[in-house]
């Protein structure tokens, strides 16, 4: 099915239809999608093919985030009957389960890179022109350059993170025992998948939140459940609270919040956001413009340079790696010619994989409201009603957002394993279904994804397994 | 106003179909169907988008 | 929203729009959907709300399931790092758990049915006419009566189940400790899901099945898949097998099976299938058409007798617990004359909850031969290229099967926790969406519902993970 240039007449080793800077999601999906469109691709990477996803994000803390699920499993055994005993964790075995994950995949990568025929240059790149990447002295001349530069950890004025015992997610990810207490800085989703994987392995936690809310970018009624059922699970957490300081003494951090409360633990992760890697990198120096050191783009991921395209984290807008395939995709089919359609940045699903999961597509109810005002209808089913979530002992609900007589334009869900139930809520927010279309539809019973069924059902003003 | 096309446009086609007509720029509404009780098929939409290309052609 | 009469202008105590006979699945879906609508609803059952799937079939199996999940978790918890021991399964406590789970849907289902004002009698029916109901002596009339008796375990002639070492399922879901040694009689979903339970609460166990392979019904991958599993599990199966007899000893059953070898073991589970509850209920005696013991009706569910429907296990096809369901809600919408479309057996999503699990909807690969010939395309994506699963350590594939250049038209799937993927996939077979309506919509990584996407992005040839 691939249409690769034979070897034959490959074109010079420094001149490529594209040059991508960056093998993290968005780079290296770009470079497959080019090369099997019979492009000629140079790859340019730094570090390791992968990215910050692969290596030091999705996939180590959702390899973390399972070895929690399995050690909740054995704690709460009792409840289902089974007895089980959790000792401790064994953070080498963690960490080992952990890197072999990691070490698959990345060798599955690299297959698929090698397979499809791309150029993969090792080194650090600088945009020298709009279309030269210079690497080490040799310079990689493209028809198009799409930079893929990723993100880094940010930390906050005068919050000095050192490696040890005030961490970003990168070192925190190797640690080599668990501590028997954090702060974790900021409630975001990435704050909350550690806090939640640290509770799980018997640490107490306390998450320091700015804002209102934990997932401040959830429905406020998603973030509402997980404050709830983190309550429940004694992740301690203070939202509407600015970090003031940190003392770092030789075995603990002493945080004080605004306010002068003051929290201690062994170590303080630092979880406040991610800062696009843009720096000195030759953009601005070339004319690409920029806004508080993203690069900004069009739709269409074009860049205020004709030849410059730009994707993934460092383009404002969604951190995840797979609007950043989504993206890499595009670009490499508008290369290509294929005139594809714009990413909608709003039928990206968002998932937060701490136990609960939150899972979303589309508006929230507030942003709803704003943009139809008081045209829209919301329906929640709670999770009590659903089977399989009893059966897991699981709470939480699916929540529907739509246009008055018109299209479902949200969903948001809390719950155990409710991550996977995105795919499907997806497809109805994409395809700007209706209630109604999905109503005949009847779930499997006795699975999660009926609870959207059942929410389609009560939405259609058919409600089944819910009181009307 | 756009209320009563909406609807009228959910009950024509499936979502998928709905979608693709949508992204192609044609109105449901003028869309001859073919599929049972009046359901508008993918192929009616692509139909439509080649009689409508015909005409562009044939206008100029 | 609901449409209840008021109490005073409520029909006549033995009189009504619609009488109900049955309140499993089909039957208490039909006479809430019923009552929903305006209708007048008599709801006669002999036993408990909630029939088989609610008492002794779908939710108690699955909690057992899941007692088993939580085992294999604590048994496998060093290869992720987690020190657990597995001392052993306390069955007093696990049927602590699954009544528990019952009892709570019980009392939920049981308030649903009385907040929308059903009359329910208690007791067993009789079809004493087209339109009645005889119960203990009194008389039920119906404008319309629906059966929905369902079904029960059926046996092999000459063998005899005793309760207490042969079993039929509902038997087996009271068992109060772990057998040590199984024969499983049926290779289908029932004997598969307790095989897979036992299993993974140490039992060994040998499943006997006369068809070529296990969950015959299943697409051929998807059962080989199933076998290769079982296999690594250390769950014996002999496919291509007959059962001949067995002799029952005081505390151990010997099965002998055609060719002459025997298999010993503690209980003999006979899962061979499931026989309609049709006789002796007055329904031939109004001639009601039968056909070996079933109900056959109308794509709308009519029988041959005009005020006459039937929903469930009684009328030949799937026997699942939301076919009744959509079963009943139809018939109940199409007596209230709202004229809904008939359920498409085709689009039922179909589960099989063991460990892996098998789930599907739409046609397998041979179905999808016999009906389009040559004119179809398959595509399996292995579950080795995604990210969840490795973390999750579970192997199998997401397959689909389209018509060449036409929608798709089967999804077949196996892995752990595939089961909750089945409603994206029944989506897409139900809107009969192509592989390109799927490919824009980038799954949320890392998720095993991105295999979905990942398939259907392969099927549209612009496959990202994935060799093309
Ligand atoms: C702890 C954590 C958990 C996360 N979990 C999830 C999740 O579950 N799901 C999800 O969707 N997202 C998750 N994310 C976000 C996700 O990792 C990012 O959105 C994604 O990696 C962005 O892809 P990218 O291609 O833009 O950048 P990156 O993945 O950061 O890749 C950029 C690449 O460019 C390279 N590079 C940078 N500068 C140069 C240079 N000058 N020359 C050569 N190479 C260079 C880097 O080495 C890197 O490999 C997580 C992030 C973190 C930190
Ligand atoms: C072990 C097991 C596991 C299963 N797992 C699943 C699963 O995971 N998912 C799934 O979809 N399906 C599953 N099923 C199948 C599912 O239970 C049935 O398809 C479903 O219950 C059928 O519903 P029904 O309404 O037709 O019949 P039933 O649920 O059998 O209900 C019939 C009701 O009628 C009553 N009745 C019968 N005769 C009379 C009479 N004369 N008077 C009054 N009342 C009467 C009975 O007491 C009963 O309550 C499973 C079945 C079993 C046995």
């Amino acid at each position: 099915m691939s249409r690769l240039p034979c070897k034959d007449d490959r074109v010079p080793k420094d001149s490529y239809d594209v040059v991508v800077l960056g093998a993290g999601s968005g780079g290296y999906a770009c470079a497959l999608r080019a090369a099997e469109l019979g492009l000629s691709v140079a790859l340019i990477e730094k570090d390791r093919l992968g990215g910050t996803c692969l290596h030091v994000g999705c996939i180590p803390t959702k390899a973390l985030l399972h070895a929690a699920e399995v050690a909740d499993a054995a704690r709460e055994s009792e409840q289902f009957g089974v007895r089980a005993t959790l000792e401790g964790i064994d953070m080498a075995g963690v960490n080992g389960y952990k890197d072999a994950v990691v070490g698959r995949l990345f060798k599955g990568l690299t297959g698929l890179v090698k397979g499809r025929g791309i150029e993969v240059v090792e080194g650090a790149g600088r945009l020298t022109s709009p279309t030269t990447v210079d690497v080490a002295g040799t310079t990689y001349t493209g028809r198009h350059v799409v930079l893929a530069t990723g993100s880094y950890p940010r930390s906050l004025p005068g919050l000095e993170v050192d490696g040890e015992r005030v961490l970003t997610s990168e070192q925190a990810l190797r640690l080599d025992s668990v501590p028997a207490s954090v702060v974790v800085l900021g409630g975001g989703v990435i704050g909350c998948e550690f806090a939640s994987v640290w509770r799980s392995f018997g640490a107490e936690v306390t998450i320091v939140e700015a804002l209102p809310h934990l997932v401040p970018l959830e429905d406020e009624a998603s973030s509402k459940a997980l404050e709830r059922a983190f309550r429940k699970r004694g992740i301690a957490f203070r939202t509407d609270t600015r970090f003031e300081s940190v003392k770092v003494g030789d075995d603990a951090v002493q945080v004080t919040v605004a306010g002068g409360d003051t929290i201690e633990a062994d170590l303080l992760l630092v979880a406040v956001g991610r800062g696009p890697v843009t720096d000195k990198l030759g953009y601005a120096e070339q004319g690409v413009a920029m806004e508080r050191g993203f690069v900004t783009t069009d739709e269409r991921c074009r860049t205020s340079v004709p030849e410059v395209y730009a994707v993934g984290d460092i383009v404002p807008g969604l951190q995840l790696a797979h609007r950043g395939f989504a993206q890499g995709i595009f670009v490499a089919e508008d290369i290509a010619g294929l005139a594809p359609r714009p990413v909608e940045e709003v039928t990206i699903p968002r998932v937060t994989y701490c136990e609960p999961e939150v899972a979303s597509v589309g508006l929230t109810e507030a942003q709803a409201r704003e943009q139809y005002g008081e045209e829209i209808e919301t329906l929640t089913y709670d999770l009590a009603g659903n089977g399989k979530s009893q059966i897991l002992r699981t709470a939480g609900f699916v929540k529907l957002v739509r246009r008055t007589e018109g299209p479902v334009v949200g969903v948001h869900m809390v719950g155990a394993r409710v991550g996977e139930l995105v795919g499907e809520a997806q497809l109805v927010v994409g395809w700007e279904a209706h209630p109604d279309d999905v109503a005949p539809l009847v779930h499997a019973h006795p699975t999660q994804n009926e609870a959207l069924g059942e929410a389609h059902l009560a939405l259609a003003g058919k409600p089944l397994h819910a009181h009307s | 106003v756009a209320v009563p096309t909406q609807r009228e446009a959910r009950a024509m086609a499936k979502p998928p179909v709905r979608k693709l007509a949508k992204d192609l720029g044609v109105d449901l509404a003028t869309v001859t169907a073919s599929g049972p009780d009046g359901v508008v098929t993918r192929e009616d939409v692509q139909a439509a988008v080649a009689t409508s290309s015909e005409e562009v052609a044939l206008a100029t």
